[in-house]
């Protein structure tokens, strides 16, 4: 069993992960990851059949850095609002190195429109305790539900 | 139609903005583009290996089942029961010998020839089907199919041309230059729903002249660029079209001050990103092949990729991704693939331009009021040409599409 | 319409699929069959026992509400303001003297006759009605009512035939099998939204074959088979319609040999979910009742449900479901009802397949390009007949529905 | 259309439902109400200071750009690219000298006019435009703006008249009145999708008879009242109109006693709720303006607000409001028009009652049959009137609808 | 005030319940509650009212594995995939015996159809701790608000 | 970092809010505020650009009961049922004050209409303990990202 504090620790990390990609600053965003970390968005079809391919995957902090840089200066998108929902935060293994799942929905709102689900589906994390004394995602995979994109995915999930 | 639609005097180099949200002309593009004498994209031979193998897929508003045979021979048929309509096949993918439908149980053969009707001689003497009742007279349409290089492609029509033909010479060699023999290996699948109606899908990837702008990733790094060595060839018809265009590097140039937000100080902080190796033997690094009605097979880079066209209606259609390498691939080269597939679909780096950009064309289109575009860059004319700064591959689409629809 | 709609030369075997998705014929639909000359369904005595008690509920696409007046009469009309056109009552249930409209506080009493109208004489000597103002002149469209062992039907028609003739001597009879007089308990309601057109839901339940291979739990547990006595039988008209049978065993037999995924190891682990008790004078362990055209008496083993129709658009209908009893039922026939339930509405073990494979059918017809649904299952007649091997029910519904809708 | 509309015998006094539902009447009322000779409203020039600055708006189903350009002129256009009609404005608001549609980037000026067109002479001696292509020929259309008061009107015809002429003596003064030529502060903007037809947002603000019923908190607190000196005034168009109260007390009167409701012992527990001050000169408490085809111009007790309607379809409009100030308000003052703001708009105190009387209007017409409003309170005249019990600024307003609309 | 440790316990709990039913095994969703729990899905109305009927009654464990059974060998059905959201999980007393009430989503993903809410409500439970130790639901009502539901309820809430 | 203990209480203030709302009794829900607290219902685009304009704004406990009075005997609505989820529950400071932030999405059923979301956004909000002990909102700002609101907002979100 893990402690409370982890646990409240945990909690929070998660908060501000989806706080950054929410209401930003998207650029401290890849702050929440270690070094070397692997971040995947990957629809459930291809998961669940062993498939490789995934429509996000950044194989270190940098390439997180790269994704935010172009979401900043190169990529062309309508202006959205999104908000996260985190729930079900679950450890399964107590300790430095913990593996957790997670469910989530993403609500997006495109201006002058009603607010939709873009994505929904369950994080399949390692967090560890980095060497600063901080919790990262050493791996992130986001695996979405939500198989056919209502249109584009702009911002990390 | 309520008024008949009249084409602009600008002829292929206008398209009226009715063809876009009309629900009419789009009953008839299903009738006429989708489902008439076209060789539609279904599916890889890698997806199905096996007898009994099958996949569900579109063509334009219709569900189909792609199916292996026992003997081995890629079949299809219209994915709807001869009894009362309901939809067979539910399942994405799967494995069988015979298709029943859930409702009563008929059931079908991988050509969807009607093999059993339950209780159809009745029970303890009573009730079954009448005595004329003959299950030959109830198979589901059958499609006819054709394949190439582990391509599946297939058509309502049933004297279609060969495939080769269809495409004509040039887009048959292309074709073959991805699609060269060696056993294919799915990496996976992406979906998106695209609030636009089709055309602008085709239109998109036929258009040269917005990559070297839209794009600002693509040009920041070189990828694409007006000032690249690159063509534009279309098949006789006119139906289909290749985008193909060699790599320059990251560096500004006259024709780069056009573009707003060129960010010429961006550099990768993970350069594993890009990082293409040569793959081919000729010196294409970019060659985007348009197959009317619904394909989109591109090679950018490493990454290969297939995309099919699923109309929704005027204003939506679904476009499906297969990701593939090559059975022989190394693991290097998998990651490679995997790595520059950040550039495409749902999330792609470029990509997402173009699906976003889709929806404003839609959303400016949609406004009401008489309106069209019009297709000028690089004049008139509908002949290959040598570089990228034309719109001839949608002139040359719009000559077929009127032909096809008769408008 | 459009394109005048021909009918197949199958004639009642053959079911255009133009009925299930044309936005004309659904209007043509809503007036005729629901709105015309017909009794809807609209509820039970027993949800309004007190005067003034009211329910709003819907015939076709129109709101209406059923109240009992002061006289203990139950009384129905349009919710629809005479002023301008709000939807007067909002609530679902409720009890009032007079309905009171939120805009402008027009009021009318349980026959929807204006009564009140603020300010009609103006204030201070200003404004208010013009002298030719007649109240009378704007009462709200009043329903005809019938009611019959406490269940109440409705019609927008004024010269209905009484519910007795409506219904036909043999439907009647099998009605009040279940409405003796017995006062009603009402256990609860459950309510669906099914994407497929609303024709789909009679003709699912007027059909017994497809019960005996699409509900394999039914057939696993004996509860429906192919091999059971049973009987399918009609009113003059064909409008109506009575599924009529008789539990059997738990056991394979040359009729259930069809059904792929039988499951005779599927032994229930707590059996109460099904221990029926007989408590109708007859055999029939199962009594499906259509009425025309919005109604379906349910009594499978001691689940007594009624089943409202709603349409909402050519590809879509809401079901609503009443579940009931009898005020006289002990605890353990209450408790068995309850259980029973599990089998029906929104999350039935056997209503499930109903429901889903309705939208399947809805999904495959709306695929486009023409079709027709064929019924030719126990030949073309429509007469009553002794089995369950047969779509007679449906033949002569769509006899019925032709003669209706003109077509 | 369909089957043409025929206006019932009792001319302005009946609006046929079918004007709410007709997707045809919509598109008429677009092309020749909205996009028509009328000054639409389209923004304030407080959101738009300085050069450069521009604004998104939509007038009808047109989305525009309203801008200020180098020289301090308001000037506007269709937000729609001249080449292949793509949304060339994404953001709400913004600053730019130029206006570079996303997709090949081509650039218009303040007026609309093609400045820039990429590679309009090829690259390399490669491709570009054609020799006839003149960018002017290009342009986007313009729109006529007029301004006064601080407020941004615009028009898709040339020849409008003056905004004066346009609303007339009396609304221009009244006009003039909030408008007063000091310089205005927004507070914020509040935005809803109301699920009704647009003109029933022009009935209900014209319509002073339901706020004496439907509104029990305007009534309990003595806001709004029956008995209330006030007057109901047109332009001699019709098209505009003025409801002109007066406060009165909390107290009950013979006119109240016909709403329900009435709370007559409701005391705010924080009574800063409602602390109107005077600040115009007039005794008047309310005025709500209403400005063909677009705009509310509303003063309720210290609430200023504009509010603009833009139709989606037949059922359903946005309401966007614009709550705004003067520059030269004390702290006290903007306290005192935030805490009345919650009176009005998407959870108004008030206001709610409207949007949710809306959504039951449109829910009541679309039930379908034949059906009509009838606007008979006060007679069947369009002239002035010094009361509230009347109807007459709707007939007006239908009576100057059926010119416009030829109906 | 309940413990810290009985706290995530509980959250554990609710978590293991959204999991099995949304990624499996559904096999082992019955091990959740006790051999004669109560489960009960019920829309609002009824709830409110006073009436009995639920369109999903298990009267015991073996019928939630009836349910189950059904549910992989019997039920006809499209695919789907389902994403639950548990949160304001709120135990109203502490102790052995909770009453814990919570609020639910389900997001339903048909195939090639954009995600879409199948079911919205609460849970009334009661959770004791079983005599293996482990904490397992006694009672749970599942009171959706969602009234009209979007055709099939399949899974279980 | 909190303790346990102020986290949970934390989590059931919100989890009574919610509940308050959706289930009520409306009436006691301005108890959860103090005597003086400042509650906004705001539009992100007012949030965003400074503009103070909110469409809800209650100065005290005594306006959030005229509300709520308001509400019950005065406003003409549609019957409606409500469910909130409130997640990344996040106290920034410990403390007897506490800064927190929360997202939060509302879904609303109507009469025989299918579930939609009204709202989502993130709650800005001052937790105080009161002089009773208790904690309560001294400030709740409710900044909504789905700036086009579906009709109306009848009940606080
Ligand atoms: S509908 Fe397919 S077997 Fe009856
Ligand atoms: S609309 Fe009913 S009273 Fe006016
Ligand atoms: S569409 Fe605007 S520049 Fe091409
Ligand atoms: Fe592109
Ligand atoms: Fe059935
Ligand atoms: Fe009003």
């Amino acid at each position: 069993m893990t402690t409370a504090d982890l646990r409240f620790e945990l909690e929070d990390l998660y908060a501000d992960y989806a706080r950054l990609l929410d209401d930003g600053p998207l650029e401290a965003w890849p702050d929440l990851f270690t070094a070397d970390s692997l971040y995947l968005v990957i629809p459930r079809e291809n998961h669940d059949a062993g498939l490789p391919l995934a429509v996000m995957r950044c194989e270190s902090r940098g390439m997180l850095r790269d994704r935010v840089r172009a979401v900043r200066e190169t990529i062309m998108f309508e202006p959205r609002y999104l908000r996260h929902h985190i729930t079900q935060i679950r450890p399964e293994t107590p300790g430095p190195e913990m593996r957790v799942t997670a469910n989530y929905t993403v609500v997006e709102v495109l201006q002058d429109e009603l607010p939709r689900i873009l994505s929904v589906g369950r994080y399949l994390d390692l967090v560890v305790r980095d060497t600063d004394g901080h919790l990262r995602f050493a791996e992130k995979r986001v695996v979405y539900d939500s198989v056919l994109v209502p249109n584009t995915i702009v911002y990390p999930l | 139609m309520a008024e008949p639609l009249v084409w602009p005097d600008g002829g292929i180099t206008e398209v009226p903005y009715r063809l876009y949200t009309d629900p009419e002309v789009f009953e008839r593009e299903m009738e006429r583009i989708f489902c008439g004498r076209s060789w539609a994209y279904v599916g890889l031979e890698a997806e199905i290996p096996g007898p009994g193998d099958y996949l569900v897929t579109r063509i334009g508003n219709r569900s189909v089942v792609i199916t292996r045979d026992q003997d081995g021979t890629v079949r299809g048929f219209l994915n709807r029961c001869a009894h009362r309509g309901v939809k067979l096949c539910r399942e994405r993918r799967g494995n069988c010998r015979m298709f029943v439908c859930p409702y009563h149980h008929w059931s079908y053969d991988a050509r969807g020839r009607l093999k059993g009707v339950p209780f159809i001689k009745g029970v303890k003497q009573q009730g079954g089907m009448p005595e004329d009742f003959r299950r030959e007279d109830h198979d589901l349409p059958e499609l006819a199919v054709a394949t190439r290089g582990g391509v599946i492609f297939a058509s309502f029509a049933a004297d279609m041309p060969s495939l080769e033909c269809y495409l004509g010479e040039t887009n048959t060699a292309y074709f073959d230059r991805v699609f060269d023999g060696r056993e294919l290996q799915v990496l996976g699948y992406a979906r998106q729903r695209i609030p636009g109606n089709w055309k602008l899908m085709f239109e998109n990837i036929k258009d040269p002249y917005h990559a070297s702008l839209l794009h600002v990733f693509l040009v920041t790094f070189g990828l694409f660029r007006a000032d690249q060595r690159s063509q534009v060839r279309m098949d006789p018809s006119g139906a289909h079209a290749l985008l193909i265009s060699q790599r320059g590097a990251q560096q500004a140039s006259e024709h780069t001050r056009d573009i707003a937000n060129l960010r010429e100080d961006f550099v990768l902080e993970d350069p594993r990103l890009l990082d293409p190796v040569k793959e081919f033997d000729d010196d294409a690094t970019v060659v985007m092949q348009t197959v009317w009605p619904n394909l989109i097979v591109q090679q950018q880079s490493n990454t290969l990729a297939l995309r099919q066209i699923q109309p929704c209606d005027p204003g939506a259609f679904e476009l499906h991704w297969t990701f593939f390498g090559y059975a022989d691939d190394d693991a290097a080269m998998t990651a490679r693939r995997l790595r520059q597939a950040n550039l495409m679909s749902a999330a792609g780096l470029v990509s997402a331009d173009d699906s976003e950009v889709i929806k404003l064309a839609q959303d400016g289109i949609e406004q009401g009021g008489a309106g069209k575009g019009i297709m000028l860059m690089g004049g008139r004319g509908t002949d290959d040409e040598p570089h990228m700064v034309t719109e001839v591959a949608l002139r040359a689409f719009y000559r077929h599409y009127r032909e096809v629809m008769e408008l």
